[in-house]
């Protein structure tokens, strides 16, 4: 009889299984990719603003405290959009008629608010509480990044449930004195192991245990 | 429709984020629908049962809802922030404000929680003697309703969209026809009126129209007890009753446990505090009741008197005559009730009179006035004026019988001397009497103004239809049952084009424009200033100026001391005149404002001793043989007013557990005779009406007596409560004559052959020997206190097990439910409901067993069937168990419930699959499963009503009781930022917020001082099914009875069951 | 298929019988001829035929054993990180390590783990997949999956010298002998 | 092989597993001639097609539930299992039975194996495939179950829970099919190459060659062969009776009662083999008769199945009797009341025709006449798979609706759509079994070669 295969055969049926497993383990791979990615978590991602706000001006340039705009920081889970008003404040002053300001004055003017997209969008079911985390020393840069040199604000961490653990298993990691909460500029120092362990002693910061208990952030 | 009249109402900062979803839901295809819907000739589609579950519509896309999961992207979200923001709002924390809710003229007094704006629960205002703190299921339901997307929204005429303006000038013309006839032909009815404020509108405008007449009516008002009281009294009053001081309470018919009732919600807790027993302190009240059809107050009692209705008035007169010791024709006649009706005369006469003093007669608000004057008597003998019972003067602010002014009304119709009709609320034409024919009569007035939540059966009638304003949309004040004044708060700016009654009856005085906020308080800075009102703050002080008087007001949401004041009823001054006093003029007009005392001023107490006459015996039914027929409102829809409520639609009603429907109740054995079994459909016929019912057999109702409730066949409440064609002739209106309100006899009932569904969710009421729920008398418990222990399989001692102990450091979250206050009224049910975002789930898939609620109240019957005056019925609220060792979790795949560190049984909705098997393992069966996407996604008026602490569930998602770990967060959070403990007390559940009885305790157990840690100490507790080790946090404290020893021999039934 | 050179190289000699019995009888006389680098081809396994020609090796068995453990160790291992190292959770108020409930999966990924090892195993030391081999150039040898059978000689073997070979093979009465071209 | 013995002793030889006269080559065309022809009986035909419409309907009922969750079904809050898990258990069950046939019966070496083990193997893949699909929809929400119930690393550093006999389930089942799977196809390999040599068409041939990998019959492979296929069936066996102990945990890991009891662990396995072994002969039956393998499907094999069947099926009746008298023994309110509410509540009616079909319907077996008489084997069968199907109901069902609290007790009804899915489900079996038939050899030819005369070699110590 004449053989049913070309010799070669033997190589390519070889060859293609060692093919298909690379291939279905780059398949995992890229899927992994895709889902640590900014196109999944939208970190670093461009949002759209009906106003081109820049932080890195308002508080890289000017210096301006956070909680002068996000008033309900430190007593509330929602650090407030400011209203028009807080806008106004200076902008009745300065800049009154710069054509870029105009969604402000107009909705100053006739009292429709403005309509901003979220940066920093956690799904409905978590319920996460600006006050106790700026009271126990996690500072503003620490999730929002480097706010002072953002032209326009992105989601700075990917927001993973895995990303809160690694704070809430390990806070002494992070946390920075009450002091340095709204510092942008702060650095950890070198000693944050052991300035970290004493914080979370000084700040009364709650058990690992009770951290990552599942109703701590969902309920 | 005037949309600028909308946006300019809308523009004020509460009402600025409402203001975003109204000015989309203006454009949306919903909102077209419901202008369309205010054209009667699309009242078809109203009918459409499937509306009632619209939620089924757009299931279809519950799919891509449900698939975010893996790897998609959440859609982006926008946030809108203030323009200018309110001082007091802090984004992210809610705002509580006290206010009322109105029920048939009556205040309930409420805490609202607002979320920005938004109210989204009621509770029960702790400050005021009304409420301390609870309220019952129906105000709390309330908010439910003013989000209700039926509401009524746009003022029309003739169905035709019409703004405000139009409808004043309308007024104007109407009015001033009636000027030459100083208003002959113009009528107002309303329901009773208690508001001061509202009581000067109507003086004055009847002082503009002499010849007007103004009627009242209230289809489910008691005008027994007006007219009973008048008769002990002579004059009207307002009667007060005080269980917290009564050892022995006799009820004759008196509801006063219900779960819906006026001032039934201090009642309970009054009720409840006398029986509070301990193992230090073992002193415990006495209640007797004599009723006919069975009630939660009959549940509770110790000794239950089943006779006719009808039979009442006769034991009453026995009781009285042995009691006032008048030997009147009564003493001779038998008692009903055969020997049993002896004995207890005997028996319960003597406890009362050995209990001089510290006893309580009360009669029933469905019992005829003379019922009410003997009981009045009784307690005059028993000398409980003052101490069990006190008397205000009238609270409303003229005292009517309302069927004959009701009667009166319609008899004007029918004699065409009706031109001008103002209809403030309460839809009649639904309501009235069948005999008045109240509904056809309007067809002869010339102007009707219909003036209502809903476009309802009376709109329909209407010529003029004016969306009335919810309780929490307008300022308002009325009276507390026990005559507090009570002040209304708008929370938001009224979501439709709606209005006030001061606004509608503004139209017909001379300066139509003013508002409501000016019109009340307006009133009650004059009221400050003259003397009619004394106004002291708390402390008895009188306030500096009139504003910090009103700031406080408004803040405490009612003025203090204003209880023993009658309401004057009298006309404004004239604008031209300088503000006088209101009331001032009060001798002025007043000609048969029937007050006691004359002088408002004076405490009416001291005035009201009744001369316990013998009063006059009222009107003995026309005997036609055949069944006694009883006529209750539904304890959670009462007369139809909130049948498109689905919270309380879906509340299961007391004793039965139905859900969605009403039933004619029927005893046993009528069923068996009968041949009929629950779900059958029975033709009522009586005094030549006729209405259908199907029947339901409830253990404890006379055999000669069928029950039946008003507030169903509405052909008009909405896509809710609107019933299936087969449902439509179960309306109980049908047969209510205006001579016999509450009950009379000849009734005839035949089966029809057809069978109706009946969605329950109990349908097993014995307790197999399980003891669930554990009740011995107090003797027992004296004797043995340990007994509570030995009832129910026994419980492993805590070493017995391998697993190594959890110590839960910290906090250690646990409950104690004391079945001994519990009255099973319900209101924990809907408080749940409303805190964690509970959807609705309608009649079939109640039906297959599916309802969400998290918190359920289990009843059980104990006791012998035939002998109705054998049976007892125990109620006990079931939330999860939170369980230590919870079966739940350790069978979950995905851990998807698990503990916290608090020892809380956490469910995590985001991360359960939907294997069910923690509900299948739980042997408390609380957890509760999304078969289908229930939660309304797709009507965006009820978005501002969710609680934004609680997750919206989705399909497929296991969820349950919490014990409201949102509320424990944030106390958790605000301690944490006051470096400081948890106080006991600072987290207060949802269900033991609104619970009247204060039977639920709730807090940490690792704190020997807490209240809960206390309970728990108690011998009365225990943990259902503690046998099978599963340690359950919630525990209860068993139910004790204190019979009568007389009544009763001890040991005569076996506790338990 | 494009044919091969006029010439072949010869892979070596391959005698068909239609009897197990004569096959096992040539593999017997052929190994004591010593001829080492020889191979029986039956449509069924014949245990006398491998054994006469001293084929005794076994590490399928050794595969299968490591198998069994790497599953062993690695479904415990998992359960038990997961349970107390990667995110513990207090779940009904078991022990973390709750041995006793990871049984189940530890014995499941012992088996998985070692029945793969096996089959690969098998598959690998037989060289397989080999869709072509000289073998099936012989055209008779279709049969060897259905009712022949064949002993095969290869060229490589040091004894191997294709006239005395084929008359030996002959010598063993065969149905016939064929070359097989490489 | 065993007429040795049979000549030593004077009993009477069994009849044989195969009639005699068949040759290497008849053996060989007879079973490869099903598939390597192109008519197929009508029987096959008309099967085939009701089962795919039936396929479809599950194709249907499936999507249905995705759209809408799992309220289309019965199911409720005491009952929160109900058809889903039910038929989940049954189908695990009927999967039991081919890997016991050629692991166990191999291990044992029961020689009349070798001409019912390979369908009996297709069959257990394709009732695991049917079993496999009720965990995954009975959430109603499939995509999260494969999301969540695997572990791998994954963004929310959350793992599944491994106390949960759920996910002793997940491996259990897959790894039970993962290795019926390769046992399955390793057995096939011989006879793909025989259908590469024997088929007319090249392309048929390229597409059994590659799935052959060139086997060439060589003994050095047989040899690593058949180590490889005994360890496997050695491993087999161990794993085909965990997996029914893993699925009775699901319910005697829970507290219910009627379910937390210690006997179910084997009582189940027994069931399992016990309707596996039903579901062979309702299929061996008709597929003998389709295709006349009378010749290698003998009496013999049938009898013996019958016997296994009635051996079984008395440990299972024995399992219904130990539950009453645990409920007796246990002096457990709630176990009492359980078995009560079995023989006399709502749900009576299953429990009598449980005991009818799996405890009564196989007695008739003790009897020679019947035991050999195909056609009541058939009907006996399927009543016995009726019957098994009706033991989980009764398990799952009567169990869940009156568990602890009487004010939670409830009734639980099938909707249309439970049955959808359940006949659905068959249709997919079926039309998968016929499918196998048609396109790969039923019978394992090489092993049924080993058991002719011809192959047995003098002096060799018969194997």
């Amino acid at each position: 009889m004449s053989q049913l295969f070309h010799r070669n055969t033997n190589i390519y049926s070889r060859l293609s299984i060692v093919a298909i497993l690379a291939f279905l383990g780059f398949l995992g791979w890229v899927v992994a990719m895709l889902y640590m990615s900014g196109y999944h978590t939208g970190q670093a991602d461009f949002v759209e603003q009906p106003i081109q706000f820049s932080h890195a001006h308002h508080v890289g340039g000017m210096g301006i405290d956070c909680r002068y705009c996000h008033t309900s920081v430190e007593d509330s889970s929602f650090a407030n959009i400011p209203p028009t008003k807080t806008c106004m404040n200076c902008h009745s002053q300065i800049w009154t008629n710069a054509p870029i300001l105009e969604p402000v004055r107009a909705s100053f003017r006739d009292g429709t608010p403005l309509r901003w997209t979220r940066v920093h969008d956690l799904p409905d079911f978590v319920y996460f509480n600006h006050g106790i985390h700026v009271r126990k020393g996690v500072g503003c840069a620490t999730c929002h990044g480097r706010v002072d040199q953002m032209p326009l604000v992105y989601q700075n961490a990917n927001l993973m449930m895995s990303w809160c653990l690694d704070c809430h298993r390990n806070p002494e990691k992070y946390v920075r004195p009450r002091e340095e909460v709204f510092n942008m500029a702060y650095e950890r120092p070198a000693d944050q192991p052991n300035l970290g362990a004493d914080l979370v002693k000084e700040y009364k910061i709650g058990t690992v245990d009770q951290l990552t208990s599942c109703s701590t952030c969902h309920r | 429709m005037d949309f600028a009249a909308i946006r300019s109402r809308l523009a004020g900062a509460e009402g600025r984020l409402y203001w975003r979803s109204l000015a989309e839901l203006s454009d949306s295809l919903e909102f077209r629908e419901y202008l369309h819907r205010e054209f009667p000739e699309q009242a078809s589609e109203w009918n459409d049962p499937k509306g009632r579950r619209s939620f089924l519509k757009l299931m279809s896309a519950s799919l891509a809802l449900a698939g975010v999961g893996a790897c998609t992207r959440q859609p982006p979200e926008d946030i809108v922030p203030y323009v200018r923001q309110p001082e007091e709002i802090v984004p992210g924390r809610p705002l509580f404000f006290a206010s009322a809710i109105p029920m048939s003229g009556i205040a309930k007094p409420v805490l609202v929680e607002s979320h920005m704006g938004r109210p989204t629960k009621i509770e029960g205002n702790p400050e005021h003697p009304a409420s301390a703190g609870a309220a019952d299921a129906v105000t709390q339901a309330a908010v439910l309703g003013l989000y209700d997307p039926d509401r009524a929204q746009t003022v029309t005429y003739r169905g035709e969209v019409r703004p405000w303006s139009a409808f004043m000038g309308a007024m104007q013309s109407a009015t001033s026809g009636q000027k030459g006839s100083k208003g002959a032909g113009l009528r107002i009815l309303t329901e009773p009126v208690t508001s001061p404020s509202m009581a000067e509108l109507l003086a004055t405008i009847l002082q503009d129209y002499p010849a007007a007449r103004w009627h009242q009516f209230d289809a489910i008002g008691s005008d027994g007890a007006r007219n009973g009281i008048k008769q002990a009294h002579g004059s009207a009053a307002n009667a007060v009753y005080h269980f917290d001081k009564a050892d022995v309470i006799l009820s004759l018919e008196a509801d006063f446990l219900s779960p819906s009732g006026i001032g039934s919600v201090r009642y309970t807790k009054d009720f409840a505090d006398r029986r509070r027993v301990t193992d230090e302190n073992k002193h415990m009240n006495r209640l007797y009741i004599v009723e006919s059809s069975p009630t939660l107050t009959g549940a509770k009692a110790e000794h239950r008197l089943a006779i006719k209705s009808s039979e009442i008035e006769g034991f009453a007169r026995r009781l009285a005559s042995t009691i006032t010791g008048q030997s009147s024709s009564a003493a001779s006649t038998p008692a009903p009730g055969g020997q049993l009706g002896e004995k207890w005369v005997a028996a319960v006469a003597k406890d009362l009179q050995e209990h001089r003093g510290r006893s309580l007669v009360i009669a029933g608000d469905y019992q005829p006035a003379a019922v009410h004057a003997l009981a009045h008597a009784m307690n005059q003998a028993l000398g409980n004026i003052d101490a069990t019972v006190t008397y205000g003067p009238a609270i409303e602010a003229q005292t009517v019988d309302q069927h004959a002014s009701l009667a009166e009304l319609s008899n004007a119709m029918e004699a065409g001397q009706v031109q001008l009709l103002l209809i403030l609320g309460n839809n009649p034409a639904f309501t009235a009497p069948a005999d008045l024919k109240f509904a056809e009569r309007l067809a002869k007035v010339g102007l009707i103004v219909y003036h209502g939540l809903y476009h309802d059966e009376t709109a329909d009638l209407a010529h003029w239809n004016v969306p009335q304003t919810h309780p929490l949309e307008a300022w308002g004040d009325a009276r507390a049952y026990d005559g507090t004044v009570t002040l209304m708060q708008p929370l938001t700016e009224p979501l439709y084009d709606a209005h006030s009654a001061y606004e509608v009856l503004t139209t017909l005085t001379t300066q139509p424009m003013r508002k409501t906020t000016e019109i009340v308080k307006d009133y009650w800075m004059r009221a400050f200033g003259a003397g009619v009102w004394t106004i002291r703050n708390a402390q008895g002080e009188t306030f500096n100026n009139a504003e910090a008087f009103w700031r406080q007001a408004v803040h405490d949401g009612f003025i203090s001391g204003t209880a023993a004041l009658a309401t004057p009823f009298a006309p404004a001054p004239k604008p031209g005149a300088a503000a006088g006093a209101p009331g001032t003029a009060a001798a002025a007009t007043t000609t048969d404002t029937a007050q006691a005392p004359s002088d408002p001023s004076t405490p009416a107490t001291g005035s009201a001793q009744p001369p316990a006459p013998t009063p006059t015996p009222s009107p003995a039914p026309q005997t036609a043989g055949g069944l006694e027929l009883i006529f209750r409102p539904d304890p959670h829809v009462l007369d139809g007013r909130f049948a498109n409520n689905g919270w309380l639609q879906e509340a299961p009603k007391p004793l039965t557990k139905l859900t969605w429907d009403t039933a004619a109740w029927i005893s046993p054995r009528l069923a068996e005779t009968r041949g009929l079994d629950r779900g059958d459909v029975i033709e009522l016929r009586y005094r030549g009406l006729t209405a259908r019912m199907p029947v339901f057999i409830v253990p404890g109702q006379p055999d000669e007596s069928v029950t039946i409730f008003f507030g169903y066949g509405r052909r008009m409440s909405g896509r809710v409560g609107n019933p299936p064609e087969e449902a439509r002739a179960f309306n109980a209106f049908l047969l209510r004559t205006s001579d016999a309100p509450w009950f009379g006899s000849g009734l005839e009932i035949s089966k029809t052959g057809e069978r109706y569904l009946l969605a329950t969710t109990q349908d097993h009421h014995a307790m197999e020997g399980r003891y669930p729920a554990r009740v011995a008398t107090i003797a027992e418990y004296e004797k043995e206190p340990e007994i509570f222990k030995h009832m129910g399989g026994h419980v492993p001692p805590r070493t017995l097990t391998l697993l190594p102990e959890v110590d839960y450091k910290g906090y250690k979250w646990g409950m104690a439910i004391d079945l001994a206050s519990c009255t099973g009224c319900g209101a924990c049910v809907v408080a749940c409901v409303a805190e964690n975002n509970i959807p609705v789930v309608g009649k079939e898939q109640v039906d297959r067993n599916r309802e969400m609620h998290w918190i359920r109240v289990d009843h059980y019957f104990t006791g012998d069937i035939d002998r109705p005056e054998s049976l007892q019925a125990i109620h006990q609220p079931v939330p999860c168990q939170q369980c230590e060792n919870a079966p739940c979790e350790v069978v979950c795949p995905v851990a998807a419930t698990t503990h916290s560190s608090e020892g809380l049984n956490d469910m995590v909705y985001n991360r359960c699959v939907g294997t069910r098997y923690c509900s299948n393992n739980c042997p408390y069966k609380v957890r509760r499963f999304n078969f289908l996407l229930y939660s309304d996604w797709y009507t965006e008026s009820y978005y501002s009503q969710r609680n934004p602490d609680v997750t919206v569930r989705s399909r497929g998602v296991m969820e349950k009781c919490t014990y409201c770990v949102q509320r424990i967060n944030t106390a958790r959070i605000d301690a944490k930022k006051e470096d400081r403990a948890i106080r006991d007390g600072e987290i207060v559940t949802a269900c033991e917020a609104t619970c009247p009885a204060d039977a639920i305790v709730f807090g940490n157990l690792n704190d020997p001082d807490s209240r809960v840690s206390k309970l728990k100490a108690q011998h009365r507790n225990y943990g259902v099914l503690e046998d099978l080790n599963t340690r359950p946090r919630t525990t209860y404290l068993a139910s004790l009875r204190n019979p009568n020893l007389e009544l009763e021999p001890a040991g005569e039934r076996t506790t338990g069951h | 298929m494009h044919r091969e050179p006029a010439v072949p190289k010869l892979y070596g000699l391959m005698a068909e019988f239609d009897d197990a019995n004569a096959l096992v009888a040539a593999a017997k006389r052929t190994y004591a001829e010593g001829y080492r680098k020889m191979d029986t081809y039956s449509p069924f396994p014949i245990e006398p035929a491998w054994e006469a020609m001293h084929v005794h090796d076994r590490p399928v068995s050794f595969f299968v054993l490591c198998g069994g453990i790497v599953g062993m160790i690695g479904g415990f291992g998992l359960c038990w990180w997961v349970s107390t190292t990667a995110y513990p959770l207090n779940v009904g108020g078991r022990p973390l390590n709750s041995w006793p409930a990871f049984i189940p999966v530890t014995f499941e990924l012992t088996v998985l783990i070692a029945s793969f090892a096996a089959v690969i195993s098998m598959l690998a030391l037989n060289g397989l997949p080999m869709p072509y081999h000289p073998v099936f150039n012989v055209p008779s040898f279709l049969r060897a999956s259905q009712d022949r059978f064949f002993l095969a000689i290869e060229a490589t073997d040091p004894k191997f010298d294709p006239a005395r070979t084929s008359e030996f093979l002959k010598s063993l009465g065969p149905k016939e002998v064929n070359e097989v071209p490489a | 092989m065993e007429s040795t013995p049979a000549r030593a002793s004077g009993y009477k030889p069994p009849p044989p597993v195969i009639e005699p006269g068949h040759t290497f080559e008849s053996v060989t065309s007879k079973i490869s001639s099903v598939v390597l022809t192109k008519y197929q009986p009508v029987g096959w035909i008309i099967t085939t097609l009701i089962a795919f419409m039936f396929l479809n309907l599950m194709i249907v009922s499936v999507s249905y539930l995705f759209l809408k969750g799992i309220g289309i079904w019965g199911n409720n809050v005491p009952v929160g299992w109900a058809f889903d898990i039910i038929n989940f258990v049954w189908w695990i069950g009927i999967g039991h039975a081919g890997t016991l046939i050629s692991a166990i019966l191999l291990l044992l070496k029961q020689d009349w194996r070798t001409s019912i083990n390979r369908f009996a193997e297709a069959m257990t893949l394709f009732a695991v495939a049917c079993a496999l699909m009720f965990p995954l929809i009975h959430t109603g929400r499939p995509w999260l179950a494969a999301y969540w119930l695997l572990p791998y690393p994954n963004g929310m550093g959350i793992w599944p829970q491994f106390r949960s006999p759920l996910i002793w389930d997940v491996f259990a089942v897959s790894t039970y099919g993962t290795v019926s799977a390769l046992f399955w196809y390793t057995g096939l390999i011989p006879d793909l190459a025989t259908f590469r040599d024997r088929a007319k068409h090249r392309v048929t041939r390229m597409i059994y060659g590659a799935l052959a990998l060139g086997w060439r019959g060589s003994a050095r492979h047989w040899q690593r062969y058949e180590n490889a296929y005994l360890l496997l069936a050695g491993m087999s066996t161990p794993l085909v009776l965990s997996v029914h102990t893993v699925v009775s945990f699901d319910f005697s890991i829970g507290i219910i009662p009627g379910w937390h009891t210690t006997i179910f662990p084997p009582y189940f396995v027994a069931g399992a083999i016990y309707a596996g072994f039903a579901m062979v002969l309702t299929l061996a039956i008709p597929l003998r008769r389709m295709f006349n393998f009378e010749d290698f499907i003998t009496m013999r094999h049938l009898e013996n199945m019958a016997k296994i069947t009635l051996v079984t099926g008395l440990i299972v009746f024995y399992g219904y009797l130990t539950e009453v008298f645990f409920a007796y023994y246990s002096a457990n309110q709630y176990e009492k009341y359980m078995i009560i509410n079995r023989m006399t509540g709502p749900y009576a009616w299953s429990y009598w025709m449980l005991i009818f079909c799996n405890g009564l319907v196989p007695q008739t077996l003790w009897i020679k006449r019947l035991r050999t008489n195909p056609f009541w084997l058939f009907i006996m069968s399927l009543i016995v798979s009726i019957g098994m199907w009706l033991e989980r109901f009764v398990i799952i069902v009567t169990s869940l609706h009156r568990d602890f609290l009487p004010s939670s007790w409830g009734m639980y009804y099938p909707t249309f759509w439970d049955f959808s899915t359940f006949f659905g489900t068959i249709g997919f079996f079926t039309t998968l079994m016929f499918l196998f038939v048609r396109v790969l050899p039923m019978i394992s030819i090489f092993e049924v070669r080993t058991l002719l005369p011809q192959s047995k070699i003098e002096g060799a110590e018969g194997h």
